[in-house]
């Protein structure tokens, strides 16, 4: 057993499931993901992209964080996707799917995501003592609770990211603005 | 008796939070089971005589007494149907469409807390997990009126995933005022566990729809609108609407796979119900649970799920002995007969495990008088609901579709913003 | 027998002997010569206040040289009154519609032209109503048999031998 | 006589019922407006089979285009190679919701034809049924326009309370639907034994029950949202456009042929001419509602006041009238019902012309439904009231 599923199991949670889920997770994430680039239908690019996206809420689930597990179906799965379909079938499919699947520069994004993941592989490798090992320490209180805390702080004090996240928040507003000040031709 | 059976029975957690993978398998079993069937037969049998009797009719009459085998008549029909896949029709998406809706809204059922441990888990999120998952029901929807390759379906899906967008959020800020509320206790921290809900309303004494009066019962309003909004019922059916849609996102489909939508349907029926009433009805807690809890109290309360059994069975009694006295009505009226028998059966069952529940709290009879007291408040008040949803369908016309939005919008959703913050201040202030 | 009324009598002198305004069962209607149509449905109704056609239909009489009488039914809502005008055409010819006159004149003329064959001229969009775009005949011309029909249409259409 | 309110000179600029442009161009990649959609003539809140394409932008609609004639049996013809009797029965065949009162109308222009009159007894009848069928017809139209907009329930009620009146219908003549209950010169009938008991039973059954649909609906929230400014036509346009009946006088305008032209012996009745304001749904269901009470006023009056004496005038065996024409209207449920007949001195017709109220007041669809939305088609739909046999003959 490895030490933060020891550390788990002391803090009385029960292991959530077995190795065995995470690789059948990981699986179908990465062969939906697959799946989202190569189909030429629209629809069912989508479909496959909410496969992916529950699939990583379960991940999500496997390393407590419920949370966000919980958010990600919520947000992704359920608000945005609905909205993704909604557009799509808006769409006139049938001249997207004649379309060419992949442009000219191809190899470049080949190029970039053969990068970006040399570079995942380089921090897994090297930097392993970068990466604090988080799971000896899981705390009492629940993953809702800290990550309340991490943005909110408590008993009076300011959060570690409070003002980050208001940052942020103001960051989505403007965005929103922008969209619908884009889109609508008059006031 | 196996050791993982009898060590679970005393138990007063769920088998989900007790690692008692057995017990979790069983009531993901029964629950299952027994919302399949309550759903494809007495929901659909109740739905359809209520709807009747609203509209000077009688409803199913022939097959079974006054009906009772009607449902199962029909199952048998639309099992049994041609599966028609229209050839311009997305094949793989059409074909898969219906069970993305039913997965969803049967999985809900795993949080649902029909008692302090008769549920399958006690997840640290469940109403998170509750909303998120049920909202996923519309992807099947919306998925089904773009595979059909038609018109009315896809306007009917338009309609269903705009709807159910707008709607969601005055949804989840009224249940955020409800979480908030949770938090009002010593400690000062909330739960957004469902058994975590109820407790804190018994904790604190008080359904959480009188808490902060109006606060509370405005926020319940705001969700028992949405939750008609949600489940596509009238007079928010316009997803489905048959006069200007023909069937809305179901027109082309059929037999079993038409069957699932409906099933579909009236499970999420019961499971927006179950959230309001876990949220804000006190869930299992029977009626003035913090003045009424005396042991005298709790025994007249304890014969509550007998009596009703002995209503229903009293009426089925007196149907049987007004059947027509022709021989046509004579296996009807036998038949009527056994079926109040059996309720019967059932009552003194359930009056015998209540007397026999009443004098220790470690006996065994005594652990399922508690659980069928639990189970039976929690249902009866789901039940309210649902006769409120056909009552909804029998009287109201249908609202337009920017009618629906603008309420969602412009009315709902800066209500519930505003008892949210309300909520808030006057939790503040009152801690 | 002849209508007399100060209406008549001032369009009579305007008009001469294209005017015939008779009466019959107490119901009065103008025999206009074809020349004037579109003039004195506008008069009618501007200045004589028929703001109301009720109906525009014809009458088919195969063995007279103008083969068809086209009638209009106007009623004036403020002197509550009716007035039939009537026209004789010949096959073939075309006569001015009244669709500018009265918007309801629309659907009727449509439907005349697709009983009997009659061109409106000016009309925004002339076409069949009742029948098929592509039914060969004018069912309400006398020559037209009551079991009569477009075979060919039938056959093509509805993939069956006969309709009847 | 007339007091409308309206009391411009009709503009021709009014409304032209412009053409839809309905050919499908290449659509653009990303174009999300203008979606053509074909309603009927199979789809269940048109009524029958009335075809509607629609032209939308997204929910909104930009235009609508009638496809009718699904239902055509060509009438008219059958009219002229029947004699005026053996095409009694044809009419009830066109609006079949309103049998009695087309059959009132054909009896009436020939009888005028023939310069014939019912006596009084058989006119006491007349107004009676006609009457009754009026309350019937509007029953259907409460019954189904309310399931269009989505209450199921007023349907239920109305068809419970129709069959009372159908029942009338049955014991009178027979029949229930297609009634044939008039003859030309009169009624063929006797009254039953009990007829006005039937009749005076209906009246007290029937008008609290007006009262129950209105608690169902007149107050109810959602039904004011969705019939109020919605399919709005004003009475200049109804008048352009020759829209007669409860639309007509929903829009403000008091006219009704009952009063204007009064036909039977209507004007020994004393009744009201409900009229509306703002010509929308809303206006155009409470003149219905309205004119069922009145209804009941006019068949109290008429069956306290029946006479006795014959039911059939003196009419020849065979019908022949002399060579002539004549023009007769009533006020049918739906509209001004009339009636073109010439005659060439023959025993048939030489030429007979239905003027169908349903069949003009379809033509305003379009004016009142653009801009609207989809779902304000078919409460527009329901609103005109039209019944497809009458529209298509």
């Amino acid at each position: 057993m490895n030490p933060a599923l020891n550390a788990a199991v002391n803090a009385g949670m029960a292991p959530v499931a077995t190795p065995w889920f995470f690789y059948v997770l990981a699986g179908l994430a990465v062969a939906s993901g697959v799946a989202v680039i190569t189909r030429r239908n629209a629809v069912h690019s989508a479909l496959a992209l909410i496969v992916t996206l529950l699939s990583v809420a379960g991940l999500y689930l496997m390393l407590y964080a419920p949370f966000v597990a919980g958010v990600q179906i919520i947000v992704y799965a359920g608000g945005i996707m609905v909205l993704f379909l909604f557009v799509i079938m808006l769409v006139n499919i049938d001249r997207a799917s004649k379309d060419r699947q992949f442009n000219r520069i191809w190899p470049v994004g080949l190029a970039a995501a053969c990068a970006l993941m040399a570079l995942f592989a380089f921090a897994i490798v090297k930097g392993k003592a970068l990466f604090p090992d988080r799971g000896l320490s899981l705390p009492e209180s629940s993953n809702t609770q800290q990550i309340a805390s991490m943005l909110y702080g408590e008993a009076g004090r300011m959060g570690q990211y409070t003002f980050a996240f208001e940052i942020a928040s103001l960051l989505l507003l403007v965005a929103i603005l922008g969209a619908v000040i884009m889109t609508k031709k008059k006031i | 008796m196996p050791d993982f059976i009898t060590s679970y029975l005393g138990s007063k957690v769920t088998p989900g939070e007790a690692g008692n993978q057995f017990w979790a398998l069983v009531y993901v079993f029964i629950i299952f089971a027994g919302v399949a069937l309550t759903v494809m037969w007495l929901l659909n049998w109740i739905e359809r005589k209520a709807l009747a009797h609203f509209q000077v009719r009688l409803g199913p009459m022939r097959v079974g007494p006054h009906g009772l085998l009607q449902p199962f008549a029909d199952a048998l029909k639309l099992i049994l149907k041609e599966d028609i896949i229209p050839t311009e029709a997305d094949q793989f998406v059409f074909w898969v469409a219906p069970l993305i809706g039913l997965l969803a809204s049967f999985t809900v059922y795993t949080v649902i807390p029909f008692g302090p441990s008769q549920a399958v888990s006690d997840m640290n999120i469940g109403i998170l997990f509750m909303l998120g998952v049920s909202s996923l029901g519309v992807l099947g929807i919306v998925v089904a009126g773009w595979a059909s390759n038609s018109h009315y379906p896809l306007i009917g899906a338009l309609r269903s995933s705009a709807q159910m967008v707008s709607y969601e959020v005055a949804m989840g800020l009224a249940v955020v005022s409800a979480i908030l509320m949770t938090s009002m206790n010593a400690s000062g921290t909330g739960t957004l566990s469902m058994l975590g809900i109820v407790r804190a309303q018994q904790q604190q004494g008080i359904w959480f729809i009188f808490k902060f009066f109006p606060l509370g019962l405005i926020a319940f309003a705001i969700f028992a609108i949405a939750m008609v909004a949600e489940t596509n019922r009238t007079p928010f059916d316009l997803a489905e609407a048959e006069s200007e849609l023909t069937a809305g996102y179901h027109t082309e489909y059929s037999g079993l796979r038409w069957s699932l939508f409906m099933l579909a349907e009236y499970a999420a029926m019961i499971a927006v119900s179950s959230i309001a009433v876990a949220l804000w009805l006190g869930g299992w807690m029977h009626p003035f649970p913090n003045l009424l809890s005396s042991p005298t109290w709790e025994f007249i309360f304890s014969l509550f799920p007998g009596l009703t059994f002995v209503g229903v069975a009293a009426i089925a009694f007196i149907g049987a002995a007004r059947m027509p006295s022709q021989s046509f009505f004579r296996i009807q009226r036998i038949g009527l007969a056994v079926f109040a028998a059996l309720l019967g059966f059932i009552a003194l069952v359930l009056l015998v495990i209540a007397v026999a529940g009443r004098s220790g709290d470690t006996s065994l009879a005594a652990r399922f008088r508690e659980g069928i007291d639990y189970v039976y408040w929690f249902l009866l008040k789901v039940a309210v609901f649902i006769y409120l949803f056909i009552w909804y369908r029998a009287t109201w016309p249908r609202y337009r579709f920017d009618q629906l939005m603008r309420i969602g919008w412009k009315v709902m959703l800066p209500i519930s913003l505003g008892v949210l913050m309300l909520t808030a201040i006057v939790g503040v202030i009152v801690s | 027998m002849p209508w007399t009324s100060p209406m008549v009598e001032k369009y009579r002198s305007q008009y001469g002997s294209g005017l015939d305004p008779l009466t019959y069962l107490g119901q009065n209607y103008l025999a206009v010569d074809r020349s004037l149509i579109p003039d004195i449905l506008r008069l009618l109704r501007d200045e004589e206040q028929f703001d109301y056609c009720v109906d525009i239909t014809a009458a088919h009489y195969p063995k007279r040289e103008k083969q068809f009488d086209v009638i209009w039914i106007l009623y004036s809502f403020p002197r509550n009154e009716r007035v039939r005008v009537k026209t004789q055409i010949a096959d073939g010819a075309s006569i001015p519609s009244s669709v500018a006159i009265w918007p309801t004149a629309n659907w009727l003329e449509r439907e005349v032209y697709d009983m009997f064959g009659i061109k409106f001229d000016g009309h925004p969009d002339l076409k069949r109503i009742l029948l098929p775009d592509g039914w060969k005949g004018h069912p309400l011309r006398k020559d037209y048999g009551i079991l009569q029909q477009d075979q060919e249409w039938v056959q093509i259409n509805l993939g069956i031998e006969s309709g009847q | 006589m007339s007091d409308r309110k309206n009391d411009s000179t009709t503009d021709v600029s009014v409304h032209s019922l412009a053409n839809l442009d309905l050919e499908t161009h290449e659509k653009p990649y990303l174009d999300s407006n203008e979606l053509v959609i074909n309603m009927g003539p199979q789809h269940p809140a048109t009524h029958g089979v009335l075809r509607v394409i629609l032209k939308l932008d997204g929910e909104k609609v930009l235009g609508t285009e009638c496809i009718i004639g699904y239902l055509h049996r060509g009438v008219e013809k059958i009219g002229e190679n029947r004699t005026y009797a053996m095409f009694n029965p044809y009419v009830d065949r066109m609006d079949y919701c309103a049998a009695v009162s087309n059959g009132l109308g054909y009896c009436e222009a020939v009888e005028k034809l023939m310069n014939v009159e019912a006596p009084p007894r058989a006119q006491y009848i007349r107004v009676i049924l006609t009457e009754l069928q009026r309350i019937a017809s509007h029953q259907l139209w409460l019954g189904t326009h309310a399931l269009d907009i989505g209450a199921m329930t007023p349907l239920f009620y109305t068809f419970r309370d129709r069959e009372e009146i159908l029942k009338i219908f049955e014991r009178y003549c027979g029949a229930r639907l297609t009634t044939h209950a008039f003859r030309i010169g009169g009624c063929q009938y006797e009254t039953y034994a009990g007829f006005e008991k039937d009749v005076k039973n209906f009246l007290t059954f029937f008008a609290p029950k007006v009262d129950e649909y209105e608690a169902l609906l007149t107050t109810n929230r959602i039904w004011l949202e969705r019939t109020k400014n919605v399919g709005v036509i004003s009475g200049a346009d109804c008048i352009a456009l020759g829209v007669t009946g409860p639309v007509l006088r929903a829009s403000g305008v008091k006219w009704d042929l009952r009063k204007a032209q009064p036909y039977a012996n209507y004007s020994k009745f004393d009744f009201e001419i409900p009229i509306g304001t703002n010509g929308d749904t809303y206006d155009r269901y409470l003149v219905r509602m309205a004119e069922m009470r009145q209804s009941l006023r006019i068949v109290e009056q008429a069956v306290n006041g029946i006479p006795e004496g014959p039911i059939m005038g003196k009419v020849p065996k065979v019908i022949k009238p002399p060579v002539g024409e004549i023009y007769h209207s009533i006020e049918a449920p739906k509209g001004e019902l009339g009636y073109f007949i010439v005659s060439d001195g023959s025993t048939q017709p030489y030429r007979l012309r239905v003027r169908p109220p349903s069949f003009v007041n379809l033509q305003a669809l379009d004016l009142m439904v653009r801009g609207a939305l989809v779902a304000d088609v078919v409460a527009v739909i329901g609103t005109i009231d039209i019944v497809l046999g009458e529209v298509d003959r």
